[in-house]
């Protein structure tokens, strides 16, 4: 490009900060929580424990970061994640049948409950994308109504009890170490790199930001909005199905009643990760690592034996504390 | 012009579809109501009626909040944690006196306001984590405050749960509150700041609207009626509660959208806003009334939601459609 | 066309004892002849006054209340009064005076007792262990704010605070649930490192069992056997016979039967006592007795349909 | 000669990547009418966006009565008495017309807000240009033009020294501009000094007094408008000489691309039918609100159609998604580039490849550096101003943005280009590259409807001129046929005085 009006940057500072500003922001905190809690946050048992615990709240991020691109959201995922943890629990085991109080779910095996779940779960994220792009219900409602929902399905497929003997399949899967790391942590960084290669890579990745951004505009460039919007909103799904198989083989247990706190703990990653709430903004990346502060400032507080009472308004103050110097750094 | 007049300029004689259009949300009421006296005996009784009216009182206040901070295209999901920190700080300090109870209790929610709207303005934090930061802030200190609820013992809480007809102290409250409510917002000019903020943020900017201070005071005010919530909370319940409300951060803002308010922001009418939340407790009622079992009350309760949002929608594209182009959709 | 109609506000559904106390309540008075509504508040206090509200509208001839907790709802006795409508509480209490009014009883548990006995429990062990009372514990609590958190807290400080090298080191807010449960093990785990603590105090199975698993998973085996919970489920108690849990309190969560005899009782002009306790049972994994004990319990469950196989 | 209202003094201000303005100097008087010109992206926006406190300079002061000040607020320009219709809209759309215009001076006593009052000002206001619509209508429902009117009442309202208008006219017809112009000269005579920024030469030779021309975001020239002309302050924008007159050969070919028959789209359009050559330029006429827009848009796939065929080489087609008739080898260039053109968020590489991303999918995902080889190759072609492939679309000037809209039809080869106003709002050199555009791709056989409400680009560029008026095709002429005149009165055919069509 010949152009006169254009400067070089690098006498700029600001690229420098929004660059670096953010890791310099987290490496801090790491340094801080390693003081405090006299080296035992840094200890790579208690780095695997984080990564374990994000591990559930983590992917259900992945999941909302796509229908955040597109500028929606989904409050149902947490239903999601919980039915299709219940289908997994109540279709795949025989002993568990016995102990429904309703006999909605036939015993199909382990293998055939996975499918399942999984398709019932991208089924319903189906379903919320067709509601409201189709009929332009905000998704907030929609996905709203729909967590409600799954709430009433989930109690009268098991009457109310909890799944409390899955296939072993997911215990095994919960407890086996690979280089001392459990298989959900690789379930889950592998579904976050997976994902972020399909954003960055994937026709559908690049149109994502682009109808995000701009609907309107995309459809006229023949980007299939409609088509990309209930794709997200469906991958949304299936990834909370996935979060329903990991949350599953963390306990072995699930009840229709489970997960009530992930949604907002979610929602909190993913807006600290720095994907907009608008659409169009945002990235795999970012999510994660807004996961692994949030997981890591829980750890530490709990290390430091604080007060329940205290924990939420402290993360409160915290998450306050880092977006506004966050926003004040690259500024 | 020839071709495509909009609806709004053709003649001034009454035309049916702008009215049911700009009174949807009451309509949805009335038909409701009439569903409910058709199907239970007992829903349009006057205990029924006053039983109704003084639960929505909660939830309408903290609708009343929640609306004004969704008018500036924010939400606000604090609204339920400063209403139970309200609560437990009233209770507290009930002993002391019942007044000096109630200053402090909505000082405590115009504190937490403050708290998120300076966050937002001076710290630019998106207005839904700034105030899901502050729904962690404020269950904390209300569990700090108390551990426990607190029974107010007092005789005049006692006397103010009393009701007469369908006439309750908690109704009142919520009434005179709405009422005042919306004519400030509709006659004043920090109403329609915060009509142009929610619009176009920009824009209101640059005619010289001060936004950041519109931005804050709503959240300030959002807090103090949060805490005239809590208040009427401890009336209904004659205790503070820390860990009350939780979940109605997303009932108030589904309240708020069933009475048709636009959920980024820029368009909205209280009244309409109370008309949702009336809605939204009526089925509840209703459910009740009609002994729907609750493992499918959730799952009614969604399809009613899904449905009266639905028909609003749809019937808002359909007046609407004409002029869509019109619409410059700058995306900022 | 029934004898009457009974209606019951459930606090939550949000655990196994929740759905049994529900069910077995609806079977009882069904059963009876009597017809039976309900309603769930999801653990929200405002709405199980509401719920109350709208339940009494319907001029029940019987309320029963399950109550998430004591405080707020303060006015159900005077609402009961109001609709001139007999008032049964059952599980935890509310204000008032059961045996005045509409309310003829209070058929409850007694938290504080449970407390007091797992703090027992754990004083024995920990002075067979030390040959004196002394050693440092953790707790995993229910929801903060609770009423049976509270309570029990009571329970357990009251013992304790009898013997001063008795101490608890570390507490974590698990919420009743197994997921939390094992995320607040974990994190714990990490603070205290082998040789720190002695034990962990749950405030029920469910957590316990979470914690478990995170045990397992930290290869935290010396912590085997040293852990206490409460409500004796059945995987509860299939714990204390792996000789991993080493005492839990059963909390029935069946008050139907009882409530439905003492309305009867009361309608037939009979004196009830105004509160009533249910029976409560310890498991404990010292004696063979005990482990006996333990494998009936177990058997007695299954045969209610709770537990499996 | 009267003393400065205001001086702006060495004001610099840098975007990322951008050097917007270049130590810029200017003094406006009152009672004059200055013209401030330049092409897309030298900066006039910019530079009295920083008079009015919208934007803050890096450096630089401006001087108002003496007091000098490094940045002003909004509310300071308001204060101050500085006025300025904004080029992008601002307006809030759901808030009525009343509203908006006393939007931040709302008249009130004690913070509250008399309606009928408010609207009853509103009123008095819009008779200025004989406008009739209710004041409590809600802008969205308006179109363009009165929403341009709308803001210059909203800029009128308050009591001004300095009113600053960007591109004023862009939007509007004849008969308002008129109105406008008439307006302005009331304002020289009362003293109030205007800054008047335009890309529509003649209109600045016939309201303007001076002129100050910035190039490239520094200060290029200043001239008295009766002393200079056209050519010399194309001259001077651009920094050399150019004929100012539009031209083109004609490249029609034999055969016909497009065939439209009885196209009807229910409201909208109704029974237009019309041949589109190999190589041919349709200009597309009429008064704002004809339905050529929507013609487009229908013919795109983007609005249903009602009746009536569409033939490709031929073959009837059907498209029901713009990406249908995309395939069919269309492509579209929006009226309005921000809103339904780019998406401002993402990169030039981006906006380019949308269309055709398949193109770029290789067996390990999507192939970006082939991606951005294509998008270089196109700027390049198209000399599109960047710091680079990867900058933000919305950062880059009107022009500029443009260029990327039609660059990406380029890129994806489309073969009937559907143009609608696609130099409104941009400079003299951004246009004439346009036209030469224009030329370069229908001498390659690319056949081509353009919409323009600027009759002589219609006239220099098209080989015919369909003209619409309420919604009808009214009348085909051919290129020599076709007058100013001829075709105003095609254009005005369905149009009776009466009902005065949205002119009105
Ligand atoms: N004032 C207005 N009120 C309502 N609708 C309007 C108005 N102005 C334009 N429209 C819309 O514009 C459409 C017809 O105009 P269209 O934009 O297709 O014509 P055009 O000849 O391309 O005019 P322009 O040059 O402004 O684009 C109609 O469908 C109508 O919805
Ligand atoms: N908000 C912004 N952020 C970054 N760059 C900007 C911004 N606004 C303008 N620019 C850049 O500053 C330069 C000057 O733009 P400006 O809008 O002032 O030009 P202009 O002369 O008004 O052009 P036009 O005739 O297209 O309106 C352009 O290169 C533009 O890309
Ligand atoms: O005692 C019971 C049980 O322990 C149950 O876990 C929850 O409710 C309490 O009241
Ligand atoms: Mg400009
Ligand atoms: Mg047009």
């Amino acid at each position: 490009m010949t152009d006169a009006t254009v400067t070089p940057s690098i006498m700029n500072p600001r690229p420098m900060l929004r660059k670096f500003g953010l890791p310099a922001l987290l490496l801090g905190f790491v340094l801080l929580a390693t003081l405090l809690s006299g080296g035992k946050f840094i200890q790579p048992d208690n780095l695997s424990v984080i990564l374990f615990q994000s591990s559930i709240v983590g992917v259900l991020v992945i999941g909302i970061t796509f229908v955040m691109l597109t500028g929606g959201i989904d409050l149902s995922i947490v239903g999601i994640m919980v039915l299709s943890a219940i289908l997994m629990g109540a279709a795949g085991s025989e002993r568990q049948q016995m102990m429904l109080l309703n006999d909605i779910v036939p015993y199909v095996g382990p293998f055939w409950a996975l499918v399942m779940a999984l398709v019932v779960a991208a089924l319903l994220g189906f379903l919320n994308g067709v509601i409201s792009i189709r009929f332009g219900i905000p998704s907030f409602i929609v996905t709203l109504a729909m967590g409600l929902m799954l709430a009433g399905v989930a109690l009268m497929v098991t009457g109310g009890s909890p799944i409390y003997y899955p296939p072993d399949f997911y215990e095994v899967f919960g407890e086996t170490r690979i280089f001392g790391i459990v298989a959900p942590v690789y379930a889950f960084l592998g579904l976050a790199v997976l994902c972020w290669w399909v954003l960055k890579s994937t026709r559908f990745g690049v149109s994502i930001y682009a109808l995000g951004g701009n609907p309107h505009a995309s459809q006229l460039s023949g980007i299939p909005v409609v088509r990309y919007q209930i794709l997200a909103f469906t991958i949304c799904g299936l990834v909370a199905g996935i979060a329903g198989g990991l949350f599953l083989s963390r306990t072995g247990f699930v009840a229709p009643s489970s997960g009530g706190d992930l949604l907002l703990g979610t929602i909190a990653a993913v807006v600290v990760g720095g994907v907009s709430l608008s659409g169009g903004k945002g990235s795999i990346v970012g999510a994660v690592v807004g996961v692994l502060f949030l997981s890591s400032l829980s750890n530490l507080m709990n290390i430091l034996l604080i007060s329940p009472h205290i924990q939420d308004a402290i993360s409160g103050f915290f998450i306050l504390g880092a977006i506004t110097l966050s926003n004040r750094l690259e500024s | 012009m020839s071709m495509n007049p909009s609806p709004a300029m053709t003649g001034h004689g009454f035309n049916w579809r702008t009215f049911v259009g700009q009174n949807d949300a009451y309509l949805a009421l009335i038909v409701l109501i009439v569903i409910g006296g058709l199907i239970s005996p007992e829903f349009l009784t006057t205990l029924n009626l006053k039983n109704l009216l003084s639960q929505s009182a909660v939830l309408g206040i903290l609708a009343a909040a929640q609306f004004m901070v969704i008018l500036i295209a924010g939400f606000d999901l604090s609204v339920a944690a400063v209403m139970a920190l309200s609560s437990v700080v009233f209770a507290q300090f009930a002993p002391i006196g019942l007044a000096p109870a109630a200053v402090l209790a909505v000082l405590s929610g115009l504190g937490c306001g403050a708290i998120t709207g300076a966050f937002v303005t001076l710290g630019r934090v998106q207005p839904l984590i700034a105030t899901l930061a502050m729904l962690g802030i404020a269950r904390g200190f209300a569990f700090t405050v108390s551990e426990k609820s607190l029974l107010v013992d007092s005789p005049l809480v006692v006397a103010m749960s009393k009701s007469w007809g369908i006439i309750s102290v908690p109704m009142v409250i919520w009434l005179v509150i709405a009422a005042l409510l919306s004519v400030f917002l509709y006659r004043s000019r920090f109403g329609l700041h915060c009509l142009a903020i929610g619009g176009r943020e920009q824009t209101a900017a640059l005619a010289g609207v001060p936004v950041q201070r519109t931005k804050f005071l709503v959240y300030v005010a959002a807090g103090g009626l949060s805490a005239l919530a809590g208040i009427v909370l401890v009336i209904r319940t004659q205790s503070g509660v820390p860990h009350v409300g939780n979940g109605w951060e997303l009932a108030s803002i589904a309240a708020v959208v069933l009475g048709g308010t636009a959920l980024f922001g820029g368009e909205g009418q209280l009244p309409k806003a109370m008309a949702g939340v009336l809605i939204y407790q009526t089925i509840a009622n209703l459910m009740n009334q009609v002994g729907l079992n609750p493992y499918y009350q959730d799952i009614v309760r969604a399809i009613i939601i899904l449905a009266v949002v639905g028909v609003g929608i749809f019937r808002v594209r359909q007046s609407e459609r004409r002029v869509n182009r019109a619409e410059i959709g700058e995306t900022e | 066309e029934g004898k009457g109609l009974v209606a019951f506000s459930q606090a939550d559904m949000a655990n196994e004892w929740r759905v049994m106390n529900t069910k077995e309540m609806e079977q009882a008075f069904k059963e009876a002849g009597y017809d039976f509504v309900w309603a769930n508040a999801n653990a929200d206090p405002a709405k199980q006054l509401a719920d109350i509200e709208d339940l009494l509208s319907r001029k029940p001839d019987l309320l029963v209340v399950a109550p998430i907790e004591f405080e707020p709802l303060a006015p159900v006795p005077r609402l009961a009064e109001e609709a001139d409508t007999d008032l049964i509480v059952v599980d935890r209490a509310l204000p008032g005076e059961p045996g005045t009014g509409k309310w003829i009883s209070l058929v409850t548990i007694d938290f504080v007792d449970t407390g007091v006995r797992v703090a027992e429990d754990a004083v024995e062990q920990l002075t067979e262990k030390y040959g004196e009372p002394k050693g440092k514990l953790l707790h995993v609590t229910g929801n903060t704010g609770a009423s049976p958190v509270i309570d029990e807290q009571t329970g357990l400080d009251q013992v304790f605070d009898q013997y001063e090298n008795i101490e608890i080191v570390g507490t974590c807010d698990g919420r009743y649930a197994r997921e939390t449960g094992r995320s607040c093990t974990e994190d714990l785990l990490q603070a205290f490192s082998k040789g720190d603590v002695d034990g962990i105090i749950f405030d029920n199975d469910d957590m316990m069992m979470g914690g478990l698993s995170a045990i397992s998973s930290q290869g935290r085996d010396e912590l085997r056997g040293w852990l206490w919970g409460k409500d004796g489920t059945v995987e509860g108690l299939q714990a204390v016979l792996d000789g991993d849990m080493t005492f839990t309190v059963q909390t029935p969560p069946f008050f139907g039967g009882k409530a439905l005899e003492v309305w009867e009782a009361a309608k037939a002009g009979n004196d009830v006592a105004p509160v009533q306790y249910v029976d409560k049972e310890s498991f404990d994994n010292d004696t063979d007795a005990q482990m006996k004990r333990v494998e009936e319990r177990i058997e007695e469950l299954k045969a209610l349909g709770v537990g499996c196989c | 000669m009267p003393d400065a209202v205001a001086t702006l003094r060495n004001i610099c201000k840098t975007y990322p990547g951008v050097k917007a303005l270049d130590n810029v100097s200017l003094a406006v008087r009152p009672g004059e009418v200055l013209c401030l010109l330049g092409e897309n992206g030298a900066g006039k926006s910019t530079l009295m966006r920083c008079l009015t406190g919208a934007e803050m300079p890096d450096s630089g002061e401006i001087v108002i009565d003496g007091t000098a000040y490094t940045a002003l607020s909004a509310t300071d320009g308001h204060a101050l008495g500085i006025g300025m219709i904004y080029q992008e809209s601002s307006l809030v759309p759901a808030m009525s017309v009343a509203e908006n215009i006393f939007l931040g001076h709302e008249p009130s006593s004690g913070g509250m807000v008399n309606r009928r009052d408010l609207e009853a000002r509103a009123v008095e206001l819009m008779q200025r240009f004989d406008l009739r619509f209710p004041p409590d209508l809600p802008v969205r429902k308006l179109g363009p033009a009165q929403q341009q009117l709308v803001q210059i009442l909203k800029a009128l309202s308050r009591d001004l020294r300095i009113l600053v208008m960007d591109e004023p006219t862009a939007a509007l017809t004849q008969r308002e501009i008129e109105h406008l112009f008439e307006l302005v000269r009331t304002f020289r005579k009362d003293g109030i000094a205007i800054i008047y920024i335009s890309h529509r030469l003649e209109e600045i030779l016939e309201i303007g007094d001076r002129a100050v021309i910035l190039r490239d975001g520094a200060f290029a020239a200043e001239r008295k408008i009766s002393e200079t002309t056209e050519a010399q302050l194309i001259a001077d924008m651009v920094g050399r000489n150019l004929d100012g007159k539009v031209s083109k050969k004609s490249h029609t070919g034999d055969k016909v691309v497009l065939s439209v028959e009885g196209l009807s789209s229910k409201g909208l359009f109704s029974d237009v039918s019309f041949d589109l050559r190999e190589g041919e330029v349709l200009g597309l006429s009429g008064l704002v609100g004809a339905g050529r827009s929507d013609l487009l848009s229908c013919l795109f796939g983007a609005t249903r159609r009602s009746a009536g065929t569409v033939r490709m080489d031929g073959a009837e087609i059907h498209p029901k998604s713009p990406r249908e008739a995309i395939a069919h080898g269309m492509g579209l260039v929006p009226e309005e580039r921000r809103a339904d053109g780019l998406v401002l968020d993402r990169s030039v590489a981006e906006n380019m490849a949308y269309p055709q991303l398949d193109r770029f999918v290789g067996p390990s995902g999507l192939r970006w550096s082939k991606l951005k080889a294509m998008s270089s190759q196109i700027s390049e072609r198209m000399r599109l101003r960047t710091p680079s492939q990867d900058q933000r679309v919305g950062l880059l000037s009107g022009g500029n943005q443009q260029k990327i809209v039609i660059g990406k039809w380029i890129a994806a080869g489309a073969r009937v280009l559907l143009l609608d106003e696609p130099t409104r709002g941009i400079d003299v050199n951004a246009k004439r590259e346009i036209y030469g555009l224009i030329e370069e791709l229908t001498a390659t056989g690319v056949s081509v409807i353009l919409v323009s409400s600027e009759l002589p680009e219609v006239l220099g560029l098209s080989d015919r001129i369909a003209v619409m008026s309420a919604g009808q095709m009214v009348a085909i002429l051919d290129r020599d046929e076709a007058t100013q005149i001829n075709i105003m009165e095609h254009a005005f055919s369905r149009v009776s005085a009466g009902n005065g069509g949205i002119a009105a």
